[in-house]
């Protein structure tokens, strides 16, 4: 695969998306020599993403080189004979998703993306209590204040600050030319908030587990309502910290001279500061990348942002911005609610789709010994590989996907944005991109071969 | 009391789903189509008769003996008659129950009771997470009616819970009372952590709590004519299997005051 | 192939033809005048029948991210109606807010061939056109949305000459791939962004310093000049605000001759008179409408049930949340380019409010006499899901039975409504001119909307039925491009349905500026804001058919 | 008809349909409870000049009160469900909401229910919450002395009588006196029934109409002694004083049974406190629609 058609002839692509995180940078400038892709402009995952040597890769059935052929009837004999056949992985652009939603409907399969414990994490929300959200372009103009919960954004997605929080220019003369940028939780890199119009950085080092404390501080702080004081005497408040010394048999009511005191390590004074800047702020904007929000019951932290969105747009404006949305996310998601009426985990094992977040967990399902067959789409990273299982495998895979196993069945496929051209939904699920055919390769898209497949049924 | 009775004979590898297993309707059609209700979750469509031997006559009982906790939604929907489940229940036992009773003789899977508003369900092991909570689609979890767990129950227990009782013999999980808008969560053993968080209105008892939230205030120790009506309510419901009546003083921590914060967790000790 | 339906009984108001017994013959998808001797391949006895052109719904949300969010929201509106698939037809869900190929086999289904999302937003343009092409059997297009985005409200604010802004508004057609413009409280959806809770027609945005009106008057100029034939579609500013008639009447005094689409005009219609200050206006507005013929409305009728509001009007909505039945809401602000919001909401008969709603749209439909400019709508899923149609038809045709119904409703809602006096009945023939030919006509689709030589072989015949609702639930047979696709109400085969647009010349010189704008603001390049035909088109969803522009000039 | 000395006239009592509703009042002890009772009832003799008739029909033991705490069971009995349910909402708002330790519930199970904690619970301010046990709502206002409870609502029959009566006559007023309480006393064990004057007992009988303008009633003159001679007297010479109880039930039985449980006490004790005759009030029989015929009631 690595031999190209062009030979070394060198393409410039201008204004191209990159299909390696949510954000979809539709900026970056890459030069293809041959097979081998430079980008000029990315970000440390994108430049890796393109840079990316491509392993030589054949379609394989049972650690055997055979044809692409051959691999697709030997994927259509295993999803013709599976009872339950799981599809997961949907790591593609939307016309895989629409690939793999048609064969999922016709073979009664169920539908589940790699990442989608990170979504539920804002579903759970959303199909709860809904919520009033923003989008990227929103944020990099008119936002005053940028409030980052529990998410190094600049791992996940380097070019966020660049292009949202820093950029020098707001389309609004006197609105949002000065920003707060704050960071709640541990160990977030400060440093990407800079230019211009940031105007100051405000760190809250607090431990993941702990970032809802002080949301719920926060929160009840913009409504107006004061933090209960520990006894400020009570032996064991410095100890085993504030939240318990309310506990302590004895204590005293709130009041408000009560003695300064600390909420998860954070003072008082310095949520309260939060709080006052939140209600004066013209457009605030509370960001989240869900995959980062690995504390337990991570939704009640989406939805302790949402209280305190909603209550502050009682008086002043206010939104959410949810990132994350890697490897395709976005677009299984919405392909699939647009398609069937529901955010993934869809079985259509009684024809019909059936909804059901805990049942149709393909994690949970591969664990508990549910499903005959694993249909895995992983085209765009290497690192969403196969789960371990022990039914058979069936991978659509960017050569050099992680495995975990060797796959059943082995179809080396293009990556959408690189090898083939493609639309993908962003991780605010209101743009989306094109993709462009770099013509890196000459391999199939997912959606192609998973139409083969279908029709080798 | 007769009811027929579904022993299950062989461990299904796949889930089922016994929603449509109400006594009512199997009392209403005839055994033939009873044998013919599908339960799958597969292709295959699995039928009871391919999963269950029935036997005994149509009444207001039904019987699942053999239970494992691939077995979804039993009692689902019930609004009348009695189902008793020997062994374990999968996801979603009692789910949207309006009256009747679901009485499990084994453990009970994660959202257990959620969305019931009527009814009544016993649990002899321990139930998963999300007791009473609720499924998308739900507008509140649990919004009446009374579970009662003699053995543990899982973590978020009454997530968005309005309204009724769950009383839990043993522990109950961290995260209980999450966004619950009323309702009366009750534990023997103590709370997990952050219970309460986003509470709206309801009332959490127990002796204990793990860590507490820091937006609940205390408020002190206090003489609540409520819980002595909540005691004697569980008295009316349960006779001799009714805990035994809170202490005249508890102390009280009123919240979340991260939202409306007309919610309280009730220290019992 | 020629194929040839004897003997039915034609309603083509396109072509004059009320009710006439003729026979139709069609070959190669369109419909081809009497041949003199050739042979007919199939021959579909349907006397007896009553045959129209395809059914076209104007103005109905079935694409873009505000259905898909109101999906996500409530999968409670799914689960009592899943759809299981069959062996040409792909399993979904129904109902408020239906999957996307669910949308488009009920829509065949009621004789319906072609429908039009009148709410995308440029930024989420992409998407619109990707749920349009999982919505088969239609053909379908979209109105974009203006008047709320930066970039014109900028011009505006800025005093750029008129044919730049005319530029702009022919470059975001082009981009986003649109048949139409619609504009949705204009500029408050911007204003909302700035914390104003409420901007009146003549009302000044507090940034942009400019008025709804103004936005309203330059669109509307804009798209006549650049012959685009669809007029610009309004919502207006205070949608479903007791009063608002007052507004609306003074937007239709505002166009001053300029043509213009007043879109689900029964949410505008509301007068304070009566104890509960909320009263029908439609008198009003049907009355006004009479001095002003470029006008045209479509209603936006309430019907009784469960639905979900979704529309571009964040302001409107996040002030209607308090409302939401459910209690789940979703309002967002979109890249500086519009907003949304979605709000569940459920309709009861027995509401006074919701009952006089219900009443304000039947009374609009009786009351505008000219059938050409109204159209038939609830502004699905807002006012109800577009299923309901059959129900409304016979609410329209049959009065007894309009009667019937008034008897169910809240009582004191039909007091401060003109209804219970109304004895109109809609023709057949009217039905036709609201369903087929006025929107075709309005949308500038000329081989659509009538059964005539040169029209698409877009055909539905209906058993003739004194229960209208019956007749129009389940037609007979539907022809789409001369292929059947619906049989006695069923989905027999599956294709793909085109998408038209609508491309008026512009001077490309406005690239220049508009990149740089985008490179400078945007989180998404111009080059990529811009979709491409392929993009539609590819993986066989369907042919772009661009409708003809012409420039025409303010009478 | 004489019984043990006690001349029984052959007349009835009338009385007239009335709405009757209750509530149960529980406190830390019998005394607070009954100290909230008391005042609840109080200025509620008639419902003419008082807007209802409210009187304390037993006290409860605290197992039968829903907060197992010691409780007092109040009936109040209006002309109409709305008037009752005003005076409800007055009396229980200055009575019951202000008296330590107190709880008020539902003291009557009937389909038909008025409010009782609705119109209370707003004086939470917005800090009252609501605790819902199966199909019974319980409204918790917080007060000085920690909650105040309240049921949301409790139920009212419209088949209640007002105005069951026993006119008891006597040559020694002492005597009289102690007799009617013992009347009084039997009556209270009859449940679902309130004498509402004071002790339970009226010494100023009433006829309708009067000489002056205005006055709707006044005293009944001919059971007056000290005018016997001056009018058409109903009483004989040996009469020195006549004292009423008035009976109100929630329903026509239990008014019937408390006037034969009064009955049966005169003819016990009477004669020798110097009861002399027992007669009843009524109207010719054509204003109420209840008669309870003295002669059938004896025991």
């Amino acid at each position: 695969m690595t031999a190209h058609a062009d030979g070394d002839a060198t393409h410039t692509y201008e204004n191209v998306t990159c299909p390696f995180c949510g954000l979809l940078c539709d900026d970056l400038t890459v030069t293809r020599t041959g097979s081998t892709l430079k980008v000029s402009n990315g970000c440390p995952r994108a430049t890796a993403g393109f840079q990316r040597p491509l392993p030589p890769a054949k379609p394989m059935v049972r650690d055997a080189e055979v044809t692409l052929e051959e691999a697709i009837k030997a994927a259509a004999d295993l999803v013709r004979q599976a009872k339950l056949p799981l599809y997961g992985g949907m790591a593609t652009d939307v016309a895989g998703q629409r690939a793999i939603m048609a064969i999922a409907d016709q073979t009664c399969g169920v539908v589940d993306h790699a990442l989608s414990d990170g979504q539920y994490r804002n579903l759970r929300v959303v199909q709860t209590s809904g919520w009033i959200m923003s989008t990227l372009t929103e944020v990099r103009n008119r936002a005053d204040l940028i409030i980052i919960v529990g998410s190094d954004i600049h791992k996940l997605h380097g070019r966020f600050f660049d292009r949202i929080v820093n950029p020098e220019h707001t389309m609004f003369d006197g609105v949002g030319t000065k920003r707060t940028v704050i960071f709640l939780g541990e160990g977030l890199d400060t440093s990407g908030a800079v230019g211009p119009r940031v105007d100051e950085v405000i760190s809250l080092p607090v431990a993941k587990d702990r970032i809802p404390e002080v949301l719920s501080a926060i929160s009840a702080r913009v409504r107006g309502f004061n933090i209960p004081a520990p006894q400020a005497t009570a032996p064991s408040t410095s100890k085993i910290g504030s939240m318990f010394a309310g506990l302590v048999p004895g204590s005293k009511l709130a009041t408000a001279e009560a003695p300064a005191h600390e909420i998860a390590g954070i003072p008082f004074a310095d949520i309260d500061a939060v709080a006052e800047k939140c209600k004066k702020a013209h457009y605030g904007v509370l960001v989240w990348a869900p995959p980062a929000l690995s504390m337990p019951q991570a939704d009640m932290t989406v939805h302790m942002m949402t209280e305190i969105v909603r209550e502050l747009n009682q008086t002043t404006r206010f939104a959410g911005l949810s990132l994350g949305g890697n490897e395709g996310a976005p677009s299984a998601a919405s392909t699939c609610t647009w398609q069937t009426g529901y955010p993934l985990r869809v079985s259509f094992a009684n024809g019909k789709p059936e909804y059901d977040s805990v049942r149709y967990n393909i994690g949970r399902m591969l664990t508990e010994g549910e499903g005959d067959i694993l249909v895995w789409v992983a085209s765009i990273g290497t690192d969403i590989g196969l789960p371990q299982t022990k039914v058979p495998t069936i991978v659509l895979g960017t050569p050099g996907v992680r495995l975990a196993q060797s796959p059943t069945v082995f179809i080396p496929v293009g990556t959408p944005g690189i090898d083939h051209a493609g639309q993908m939904v962003r991780c605010d699920n209101v743009v989306s991109l094109p993709m462009k055919n770099l013509h890196r390769s000459q391999l199939p898209s997912s959606a192609d071969v998973l139409a083969a497949i279908q029709a080798a049924l | 009391m007769s009811g027929l009775t579904f022993r299950l004979t062989s461990a299904p590898v796949e889930r089922l789903d016994l929603s449509q297993l109400t006594p009512k309707h199997v009392a209403s059609i005839p055994l033939a189509e009873v044998l013919k209700l599908n339960v799958g979750t597969t292709k295959s469509a699995l039928k009871v008769g391919d999963v269950f031997a029935v036997s005994g006559k149509p009444g207001d009982v039904i019987t699942i003996e053999g239970s494992t906790d691939k077995l979804d939604f039993i009692g689902a929907h019930l609004d009348e008659g009695t189902v008793i489940v020997e062994g374990d229940a999968g996801v979603g036992a009692g789910r949207a129950m309006r009256g009747g009773r679901v009485d499990i003789r084994g453990d009970a899977g994660a959202l257990l009771g959620s969305a019931i508003s009527g009814g009544e369900i016993f649990v002899k092991g321990s139930a998963g997470a999300q007791v009473g909570g609720l499924t998308p689609g739900d507008k509140f979890g649990m919004t009446g009616g009374l579970i009662v767990i003699d053995g543990h129950a899982g973590d978020r227990a009454g997530d968005r819970m309005r309204r009724g009782t769950i009383y839990i013999r043993g522990k109950c999980g961290s995260y209980a009372g999450s966004r619950m808008v009323g309702g009366t969560i009750w534990t023997e053993l103590g709370f997990g952590a952050d219970p309460g968080m986003l509470l709206r209105r309801g009332t959490l008892i127990g002796p204990s709590v793990e860590r507490l939230p820091p937006t609940f205030a205390d408020s002190g120790r206090h003489d609540l004519v409520v819980l002595r009506i909540l005691s004697r309510y569980m008295q009316q419901k349960l006779g001799a299997r009714a805990p035994k009546p809170l202490p005249g003083i508890v102390r009280k921590y009123a919240g979340d005051l991260a939202t409306v914060g007309k919610g309280e967790i009730l220290l019992t000790s | 192939m020629l194929i040839k339906l004897t003997g039915g009984k034609v309603y083509d108001p396109t072509n004059n033809i009320n009710g006439e017994v003729r026979d139709i013959y069609f070959a190669d998808g369109r419909v081809v005048p009497p041949p003199a001797d050739a042979r007919v391949d199939k021959e579909y006895d349907v006397r007896g029948r009553v045959v129209m052109a395809g059914a076209i719904d104007p103005h109905t949300h079935i694409g873009g991210g505000k259905v898909t969010i109101a999906r996500t929201l409530l999968p409670e509106d799914h689960y009592k109606d899943e759809v299981a698939h069959t062996s040409i037809t792909r399993a979904g869900t129904g109902h408020a807010t239906p999957s996307t190929m669910i949308t488009g086999y009920r829509y065949a289904e009621m004789g319906y061939t072609a429908a039009f999302e009148p709410a995308m937003l440029p930024a989420n343009a992409r998407q619109a056109h990707m749920e349009m092409g999982d919505t088969p059997l239609l053909d379908k297009g979209a109105f974009v949305m203006l008047g709320s985005d930066d970039y014109l409200l900028r011009l505006m604010a800025g005093k750029a000459s008129f044919e730049q802004i005319k530029d702009y508004i022919a470059w975001t057609m082009h981009a986003a791939q649109a048949i139409a413009v619609k504009v949705v409280n204009p500029g408050g959806i911007s204003a909302f962004k700035f914390n104003q809770r409420k901007l009146d027609l003549d009302e000044k945005h507090v940034y942009y310093g400019i008025t709804p009106r103004d936005i309203i008057q330059t669109l509307a100029r804009g798209l006549l000049e650049l012959g685009v034939t669809h007029p610009l579609h309004v919502h207006g500013c205070n949608l479903g605000i007791p009063g608002n008639v007052e507004t609306t009447l003074a937007t239709i005094r505002a166009t001053e001759g300029l043509p213009l689409h007043l879109t689900h005009i029964q949410f505008h219609s509301y007068a304070t008179e009566g104890d509960r200050h909320f009263s029908s206006g439609a008198v009003q507005v049907a009355e006004l409408l009479k001095k002003y013929p470029h006008i045209s409305i479509d209603v936006g009728q309430v019907m009784f049930g469960a639905t979900c509001t979704a529309s571009g009007d964040s302001m409107r909505q996040y002030n209607g949340a308090k409302n939401a039945d459910p209690k789940r809401w979703v309002v967002m602000d979109i890249e500086c380019d519009a907003g949304c919001g979605v709000v569940p909401f459920r309709y009861r008969d027995k509401s006074f409010v919701h009952a006089l709603q219900w009443a304000i749209g039947l009374e609009t439909f009786l009351l505008c006499d000219d059938p050409w400019r109204i159209f038939l709508t609830t502004d699905h899923p807002n006012g109800a899901p577009f299923y309901t149609y059959p129900h409304l038809i016979r609410l329209l045709m049959d009065r007894d039975f309009r009667r019937e119904t008034m008897l169910h409703v809240n009582p004191e809602a039909l007091q401060y409504s003109t209804l219970p006096s109304l004895e109109r009945e809609y023709s057949m023939y009217d039905v036709a001119i609201l369903t087929r030919a006025g929107p075709a006509r309005s949308l500038g689709l000329k081989d659509m909307g009538h059964v005539g030589p040169g029209a698409r072989a877009d055909i539905t015949v209906y058993k003739d039925d004194a229960n209208r609702e019956r007749m129009f639930t389940t037609p007979e047979l539907v022809f789409k491009n001369g292929e059947l696709i619906v049989r006695d109400g069923k989905v027999i085969k599956v294709v793909n349905g085109a998408t038209h647009v609508a491309r008026p010349e512009y001077d490309r010189a406005i690239e220049k500026p508009l990149k740089e704008y985008f490179d400078r603001y945007h989180t998404v390049r111009m080059e990529n804001f811009r979709l491409s035909d392929d993009e539609i088109t590819d993986g066989g969803r369907g042919e772009i058919i661009v409708q003809p522009t012409r420039a025409r000039t303010s009478s | 008809m004489k019984i043990n000395g006690i001349e029984i006239d052959d007349t009835f009592a009338e009385a007239f349909g009335m709405a009757g509703t209750g509530v149960i009042v529980t406190a830390d002890t019998m005394k607070w409870a009954r100290i909230a009772a008391v005042t609840m009832s109080g200025f509620g003799t008639s419902v003419i000049g008082c807007g209802a008739e409210v009187g304390i029909d037993c006290e409860l033991k605290p197992e039968e009160t829903p907060d197992g705490r010691p409780g007092v069971r109040v009936l109040l009995f209006g002309f109409s469900p709305d008037s009752a349910a005003q005076q409800l909402k007055t009396r229980v708002g200055q009575c019951i909401l202000t008296s330590p330790g107190s709880a008020c519930y539902a003291g009557v199970q009937a389909e038909k229910r008025i409010g009782l904690g609705q119109g209370p619970r707003y004086f939470g301010d917005g800090f009252q919450t609501a605790k819902r046990l199966d199909k019974t709502r319980y409204w918790r206002v917080p007060v000085m002395d920690g909650e105040f409870v309240i049921e949301e609502t409790t139920g009212i029959v419209t088949d209640a009588v007002g105005g069951g009566n026993l006119l008891i006559l006597g040559n020694e007023r002492a005597g009289l006196l102690e007799a009617t309480e013992a009347v009084v006393d039997a009556i209270a064990k009859v449940p679902d029934t309130i004498t509402p004057f004071p002790g339970g007992i009226v010494r100023s009988g009433s006829k309708v109409g009067s000489k002056y303008k205005g006055a709707i009633a006044s005293t009944n003159d001919a059971f007056c002694p000290t005018l016997r001679g001056r009018v058409k007297s109903e009483v004989g010479p040996d009469t020195i004083a006549v004292l009423e109880v008035v009976i109100d039930g929630l329903s026509s039985k239990a008014v019937a049974d408390a006037m034969r449980a009064g009955l049966k006490t005169i003819l016990e004790v009477g004669a020798s406190k110097g009861v002399t005759r027992v007669t009843a009030g009524n109207y010719g029989g054509k204003l109420g629609q209840h008669h309870y015929k003295l002669r059938e009631l004896l025991p």
